[in-house]
């Protein structure tokens, strides 16, 4: 079945799929969005619903981007975009800012990838074992200390390759980490059978999932 | 809204297990968590382990919990006291196991368990008997010593400010262990003598922020005294 | 009198070694030492260790350093900036080293370097190419890495407010690696844009003690801009 | 030779003793003086040279004790004793404070002691293999950490029994970690030779510290 088979389907845009994932995000949860496509995740949660997001370089209650006559030039997040501080916010050192991360004290990390495996493992900081010089920046950190992953991502690259794939092929940034996978085509659950698909996008059948899908999809049990 | 400001003690205390490990912060009456210590003694949890610098003080806090019988072990780097009269007369009758730990090691223990760090090595204690049976290692020429992190299920912590995201602040000496085992444990119950409005704690002076922090009880009780 | 404040860039910059590891703050632009970047490439070391988080940006700073040819080795989370021109041509012509490091595990292996601890295991990067070659432990189930401290010969270091016994404290996200980075080195260096009389910062808001900086320099040159 | 041979000798009282030790204490140094006889030494430190004095419980730069009616309740060092702070002067918590003792940022921490070995290893924590409650405390940290470690302490115990030994026989503290003793009968160095001794009581003869010494001493070479 080749792509263009997806006909009736409407994949999510990337604020659709933004959304999707906010409305999944409770009150009260400490959440690190990774730089690229996660970010946008912050501008859906509604500001009366109180998630505290979290970014490495030492920034707790970070609020929305500021007007560009507002900027603070003292106040950027990991991705190095000028942000704001929420009352309630407050600033730390490196290791203490990653003492939160690698202590398990985010309630969340989402996380862009290049692939995930139906084991949970995540590969989303290199594409090739012989990257000159791969960036991981705070990647590792963030898959292995969150208390759950999640990943955002297209469900193919643009090429139509499978992103959700049987093992990854690209170098991991961990084993066995992600909890659930925001596409732009379904929400799958990372589960010990595998992967199991909770939601689809509007048209989409569950074969036209599975055609672009390297590993084999469950229906919840 | 995030609101972790409790109003009474029993909510502060609720669902405190049977067997819990629970970090209790201070140094001597400075930065120690009072009311909260009363409270579990008024809240009923046993077999409890207790992390703390001293394994308490007369008859009161720490002590009374113990003479209860509440307190199966103590993890601490000082046992004496002015007056551990409580604590020597259990031990000595075989009635309350204690560690003793050098009191960096303790820091870095629940610092190690805050920060995702299992294990880490250090020259405290290396050759003496705080090293029998533990693993050694050279590096570099010097022996060191493997410890192991030290979480809590529970950390009981005196605060000088807090706020209901759970923000702290600290005061003078009373900072001490408080912000290390609010790291370190499950649940982190903290009293503070003020309790501000959110955004009133400078950012850039908060000692614990609220991610370490799960609960908070109003508490004005004014200077400590006495050791 | 304890004054750790110099009057000159060549005084701040003096008895840097070739040869030396220098650890370098900021996160992006913000709390960045980029006065004192610039006194090291006047100062004249070479063959030198750089730890940062990014291994330069155009052609100024850490880029021209690296372009000069004064830079053995980068060990840094992310070498790739928005513009790391200068670092790929060194890298692909085999003219630097790369040391990569998870960014929570390069701030670590400092905060170790500081306190005393030089091998600790962490679950970062388990099962990746960041274990290949490392000592692993299977801890309660899980597997973890040991990671060594990484201590520097200098640190250089941007802080908002400082005085003459070395006491700093640091303005929002411009705190980042510098603490941690502060503590690691045996001589620090530090470029602050205030510099206050003594007993003027609060002593329950300094960020980094003055035991942990050897040199301050006042450098008041505004806010940081570009990246 | 009994005791009462140091016929001539004038042995240091314990203000002299902290004195002693002051006079080698230069400006700029960060210390640690453990509870006990070595606390008294920051009061023979004159107000004009600025030495860091650090405690365990969190305070850099400590000043001299309050006057009764100027205590400040929130402020004790780790005896348990109000002090005050100097400008200048800092608090941390905890491990923050133990990391500046056991990442060898302390230039010097004196202690007392039972007993010291010509191999420089100290014993000062426990009096017997069968203590059942030993408090150690911070001393562990400070005489592995701390770049210098000295030893203040009575040259004997008080039955006359020598605290300079070949072998410590009570509990260590710490191997190989002290670098000089002050005694109330002298200044001795812990060097590979042994024990050198840098200076004596006034009136005492090397003999008669020998006899008091149960490890050889050495003259300085």
């Amino acid at each position: 079945m080749s792509a263009t088979a997806v006909s009736a389907a409407k994949p999510l845009t990337r604020p659709e799929m933004a959304a999707r994932v906010a409305r999944d995000i409770p009150e009260g949860w400490y959440v690190n969005l990774g730089i690229g496509i996660p970010t946008a995740v912050a501008d859906h949660v509604p500001v009366e619903r109180e998630v505290v997001f979290h970014s490495e370089n030492g920034v707790l209650g970070m609020g929305p981007a500021p007007a560009k006559d507002a900027v603070d030039p003292w106040l950027i997040n990991a991705g190095k975009q000028y942000v704001t501080l929420r009352d309630g916010g407050s600033f730390c050192h490196h290791a203490d800012s990653f003492a939160m991360i690698r202590g398990g004290h985010l309630d969340l990390c989402v996380l862009g990838a290049f692939q995930v495996a139906e084991n949970g493992d995540i590969a989303n900081w290199a594409t090739s074992e012989n990257d000159t010089a791969p960036a991981v920046g705070g990647a590792m950190d963030l898959a292995a200390g969150a208390k759950r992953l999640w990943v955002m991502m297209e469900h193919t690259t643009k090429d139509g390759a499978p992103k959700l794939v049987r093992r990854c092929t690209y170098p991991l940034t961990a084993v066995g980490a992600v909890k659930r996978i925001y596409t732009n085509l379904a929400v799958i659950d990372v589960t010990p059978l595998g992967f199991v698909v909770r939601d689809m996008a509007p048209g989409l059948t569950f074969e036209e999932l599975q055609a672009r899908t390297e590993a084999t999809l469950h229906v919840p049990g | 809204m995030i609101d972790k400001t409790v109003r009474t003690m029993a909510e502060a205390m609720a669902g405190i297990q049977d067997g819990a490990t629970v970090l209790v912060g201070g140094f001597g009456a400075v930065g120690q968590p009072n009311a909260l210590i009363d409270g579990l003694i008024e809240q009923g949890a046993k077999d409890l382990v207790i992390a703390a610098n001293n394994a308490g003080v007369g008859h009161t806090g720490l002590a009374r919990l113990m003479e209860l019988g509440r307190v199966r072990k103590i993890i601490c780097s000082f046992p004496r006291s002015s007056d551990p009269v409580v604590f020597e007369t259990l031990y000595r009758a075989g009635r309350i196991e204690l560690e003793i730990v050098p009191q960096g090691t303790l820091a870095e223990r629940m610092h190690a368990a805050g920060a995702g760090i299992p294990l880490f090595f250090t020259a405290t204690g290396a050759g003496t008997k705080m090293a029998v049976g533990k693993e050694t290692r050279e590096i570099d020429g010097r022996t060191y010593v493997a410890e192991t992190s030290l979480p809590g299920d529970v950390a009981l912590i005196e605060a000088w400010e807090g706020d209901r995201w759970g923000n702290l602040t600290f005061r003078k000496s009373g900072r001490n262990f408080n912000p290390v085992m609010a790291m370190a444990a499950k649940l982190t119950i903290v009293q503070t003598q003020h309790l501000r409005a959110l955004g009133e704690i400078d950012p850039d002076h908060v000692h614990t922020p609220g991610i370490f922090v799960d609960r908070v009880l109003h508490v004005p009780y004014g200077d400590p005294s006495g050791f």
